[in-house]
């Protein structure tokens, strides 16, 4: 076996796939069992995206707080939150991350350092900026970082914490997860400008833009960022450009996209596939090594979603908790 | 001609008649038209539940997809409607108002009264209210009272695809800021619609089951929930009457007062959270106005002091039920 | 030792004795330091009335001057509140919550909810309400009903200065998001107010002035008014009770429910517009839960539906008066 | 006398002088009044910044639409708002401008196409983004065009509204006021970055910086992108440099200043002494011609406040009409 050519320990690496593959997983299941009817509301998968969450995630640890979006799966996996727990918030289970009361769209685990999936484009940046500013007091070192998607980087409140960042010097880092689009409608059409780095500037922030789709090029562009947030050097912006494997939500016909442009992005875009090929090819790790890991996560999401299946449903006395922490 | 229609399909056909009868009206959203700058579909989504598909193709540019600044484009109706054109904004979930609500609340709805009634904001914005599609705490809620409580504004909740039609033909015709209120658990529900344009006069509540022994007030979903528990009291023998308010501002009250005068009895049923709701808002009006005319305890049926919970079995239990309505029914016909 | 207090001064000290006792307290807002980044004095300002002046030489930079971005730094604060700070963050003026509302009542709100109980979010919105400053439409509302409709938010508006220092206490030691209302025209009123520290309960209701006719039900500058109403009335023999809620949510029926008990009449008097107020709200609950014990009909003495009008004449007449709180005392007399 | 060397010509001088030297008696006079206590309300002068209101608003004419601030007499002036139907409304009188309902932060004249001064920072941007949406659509060649101090530059509102600007390639001047202060708060410490010119770059806008106390070239840049907007070239950013003669707002003590900082601006960078000095000393306007004005405005603003404060009040009938168009 040849030297390792990463900036990861052949360990820091099975963990990073780990967390991609397990995204990628939790995400092929969601998307079948949706289509089965077993599961309600509003589900937006995150398959596809994988490298970003994971890249970025790699050099995060529980002090770090992370506010995430609609799309949330993959930041809660990436940033540790269980993935039973997860799956049985998705069926609306008692014992779900948040006890059935939140679903998809709003799993958090503040012990883990995950905020919240959010409903509401945008609202992750002033909370996270609130994460970044606790921090700098508390001086326990950590970060707030916020997810923005490319059309949510236009509501008012992401815009204007890139400046608080800025005037306050937090340690907060935004990432930009631009997929192309919002909904259906291209980024191009709601976005006048090229360059997530040219609107950073224009708040006196730093930013960088990589493919999200290489892992590499992620964890690189986002180490050297947080390293100098974690140091005092104040806020950065972080756009990756990335692939939406499905639809908008589950349930989208997705007629917007161009003639084969999916199958191409899964023949020709996969961050997984990618990552496979560069660890393999480079000798550090080998497809075995990576199978012995897909079986694990195989059998994970498989009990998950059994276990979520015959988990117990909240009760009536439930409605009626958890409003305030005093009455 | 009549023919049935879902209320998605009223919602459709009243933009529709109203975008060939006045170029000034114009139509604005998040998806509306869908597809804008891909390469595949144009007009692909119609909005995220499909209301405004095909009205593209029939009139281009007027059909306007935003960027996702609801600050910004709602702001940009508004400020057109003081401009000359009657902008029809839709603010895909009325969850989402908090982004946006400056604009609705101290710019078009005070700019005539600021102006010393110089100005008119003939706006309306369309918005998705209310539970029952697990869509949970920030795509569920009703917040129909925060908007009734403003002055100057005009606050529109159908229940059936008839009373769309003409209500939201009158709220782009009237010159008033109107705030429209689709309840997405009804989209599908179909009645016969006039094919012709027609309007439904704002501040005329609609009687849709007389009765004798209660009254019972609501609005949007509710109506169909009440009509569920009226059915059910009719075999205890108990007449209900249910007034649906079809407008919370402006408010009949005269045809609410005159039903509980009749009857003795209300019950004020309403979606949205109970404190400062627009069922308190019914039942403190009646109880100042015609005190002398109730025979027993006013009655709130409300969901709870709580956001909306995702779980389904949850959510059943957050939302109004017929046995509930029922239940409070009883209780005013009993203690009287 | 108690000395004479005003409520911005009460509201300093309260300010003051917390942050020096948890550090993890800290106040931001625009201006409340003020002179940042300016060549002239540091703490130029204390916020736009004084309140908060003296505490950045105290407390340096846990005393944080904000940009004018109300999304933002109210959104911080509380992000922060869940992550271990105790956040104060001053909203200027309520009229100004339309640029921020969704970072309070769809986030800090309903996280405790949405997550099932697995965070809590300690933050506390300090903000100015209320008319009488000729500030005109969008510098004097009070949109307590707005919070108050709100699941998950504590809502706070008290009348005096000792109240004042005790609320604001409990509210920063408290778990939960608080809205503490201050009203602009009370700031200057002096009481007796305690040095030492020390907290007022939410939920209990403060009977300002016992008697046996009538409950008057109110809060915040109207309590005053109120009072004013009732010595005009004692002058008649008509004897008042008059209940200062302190907290509007929680709310304390017990307490209003025992008065209505004693009197049978019921005046609720909110400085909000009328429809889905406070007034509503309270006179909505009485009816359904003690409507044996009224013996005439409840009244409301409110705002009228419109926005707050520029010129003193008008905003006089806006603001409920003593008159106007007497004749609906004497209505509910004469009528029973 | 010599040539012309300015691009206006000498009518269109005196014009520009007249709207400068009337917003000044105005706020000057307001000063005194306010300081009687005759004056009720909030008030913001726009003293020391006339020429920005005025250096614009010689390319406008009543088929343009500006959203103002709190800070509007100055644009309502230069924008042709009856100067005595403002007085009289900031002295909350029924023949007021807006019968006195609004007051000075709230003065409008849409038949003059002012939609408003605006109590609430960063709310006009999207108004007049409004209005030059209504331009383009009826296509009578209007623009819209929105005030926004350097301060409310950090409002959600605002910064969105670029956006929309841009995407919709709307007729649509954003004009900053930089007059250094927000409050008491230094420009500096709200604002991370030092142009404007920069911010707009980032949602893909033309920005420009001009020094807001010098006419000319407020006027000579506003011509240019109000020009290349009402063709259809798009939208563009103006930031002007200026300076705030009074404090942030009646009664403000001002210790926030530097010494003898006020004194300095006075004498030094009075944007009406500057223009005054250029006209004269090019000899296209005399001190005799400027002096005619000056009279007619003494007179106008003598009038004004004798009118005012003789004109009757609102009636308690006034107080519950003009909520709605139709009840
Ligand atoms: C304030 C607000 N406006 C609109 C929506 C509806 N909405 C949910 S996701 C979405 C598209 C978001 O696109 P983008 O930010 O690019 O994220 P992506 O879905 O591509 O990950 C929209 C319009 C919302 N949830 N909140
Ligand atoms: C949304 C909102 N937040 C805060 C205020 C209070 N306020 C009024 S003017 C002002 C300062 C504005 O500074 P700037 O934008 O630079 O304008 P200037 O006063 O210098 O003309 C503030 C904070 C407000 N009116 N609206
Ligand atoms: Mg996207
Ligand atoms: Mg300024």
């Amino acid at each position: 076996m040849s030297d390792n050519p990463f900036p990861l320990s052949k360990a820091d690496l099975l963990e990073a796939y780990r967390k991609m593959k397990t995204i990628r997983e939790f995400e092929e299941r969601i998307h079948i069992e949706f289509s089965r009817g077993d599961i309600p509301g509003f589900v937006h998968l995150y398959a596809g995206e994988e490298a970003a969450a994971a890249g970025i995630m790699m050099h995060l640890d529980d002090r770090d707080r992370i506010a995430s979006t609609h799309r949330g799966h993959g930041h809660c996996i990436a940033k540790g939150v269980d993935v039973k727990d997860m799956m049985a918030e998705i069926y609306g289970k008692a014992n779900g991350a948040c006890r059935g009361k939140g679903g998809s769209m709003h799993i958090a685990d503040l012990s883990k350092g995950m905020m919240g999936a959010n409903g509401i484009l945008g609202a992750g940046s002033p909370l996270a900026c609130g994460a970044a500013l606790a921090a700098q007091k508390l001086g326990h070192g950590g970060i707030g970082l916020s997810f923005t998607g490319d059309g949510a980087s236009n509501q008012g409140t992401f815009l204007e914490s890139l400046n608080l960042a800025a005037v306050w010097n937090l340690p907060m880092i935004f990432v930009i997860e631009n997929n192309g689009y919002a909904e259906s409608t291209a980024r191009e059409w709601g976005v006048a400008v090229d360059s997530y780095v040219d609107r950073a500037a224009g708040f006196g922030l730093p930013g960088i833009t990589v493919d999200g789709t290489d892992f590499f090029a992620v964890y690189e562009a986002a180490g050297e960022i947080i390293k100098r947030a974690r140091e005092g050097g104040g806020p950065a912006l972080l756009e990756c450009k990335m692939i939406r494997f499905y639809g908008h939500f589950e349930g989208d016909a997705q007629t917007y996209r161009g003639k084969g442009e999916t199958e191409n992005n899964r023949a020709n875009h996969d961050c997984l596939k990618h990552f496979c090929a560069r660890v393999t090819e480079a000798g550090v790790l080998t497809g075995a090594e990576l199978k012995v890991v897909d079986d694990k996560i195989a059998t994970l999401i498989d009990e998950a979603v059994t276990e979520a299946i015959a988990a117990p449903l909240p009760t009536a006395a439930d409605l009626t908790t958890d409003v305030y922490v005093s009455y | 001609m009549a023919r049935r229609l879902s209320i998605k399909a009223a919602i459709n056909e009243a933009l529709d008649q109203e975008m060939a009868r006045d170029p000034t009206v114009i139509v604005m959203g998040e998806d509306i038209v869908g597809g804008a700058g891909a390469p595949g579909e144009d007009d692909a989504w119609g909005g995220a539940q499909g209301v405004t598909k095909g009205l593209f193709a029939k009139h281009g540019d007027r059909m306007m997809d935003t960027p996702l600044s609801e600050s910004a484009y709602v702001g940009a109706a508004i400020g057109a409607a003081t401009c000359g054109l009657r902008p029809v904004a839709e603010l895909m979930f009325v969850d989402f108002v908090g982004v946006c609500f400056d604009q609705i609340f101290n710019q078009a709805a005070k700019f005539r009264y600021m102006f010393g009634g110089k100005a008119q904001t003939p706006v309306v914005i369309r918005t998705m209210v209310g539970a029952g599609t697990r869509a949970a705490a920030q795509h569920s809620q009703m917040l129909t009272p925060i908007f009734t409580h403003i002055p100057g504004l005009k606050v529109v909740c159908p229940s059936n695809a008839y009373d769309t039609k003409g209500l939201l033909i009158q709220s782009i015709r009237d010159n008033d800021p109107v705030i429209f209120f689709e309840h997405k658990a009804l989209y599908g529900l179909e009645v016969d619609v006039p094919e012709e344009s027609y309007t439904i006069p704002f501040g005329e509540a609609n009687i849709v089951r007389e009765g004798t022994d209660a009254t019972i007030v609501t609005y949007g979903m509710m109506v169909h929930v009440a009509i569920e528990a009226a059915e059910m009291l009719a075999k205890d023998g108990i007449d209900c009457e249910i007034v649906d308010l079809r407008t919370l501002s402006p408010l009949d009250m005269d045809t609410i007062v005159e039903s509980v005068e009749t009857t003795g009895r209300l019950i004020c049923v309403d979606e949205a959270n109970p404190r400062c709701s627009i069922a308190s808002d019914i039942c403190a009006s009646v109880c100042q106005e015609a005190f002398g005319a109730l025979k027993a305890a006013p009655q709130m049926v409300t969901a709870p002091h709580t956001p909306v919970p995702f779980s389904g079995i949850l959510e059943d239990l957050y939302i109004p039920s017929a046995e509930r309505i029922a239940e409070a029914v009883r209780k005013t016909v009993k203690s009287s």
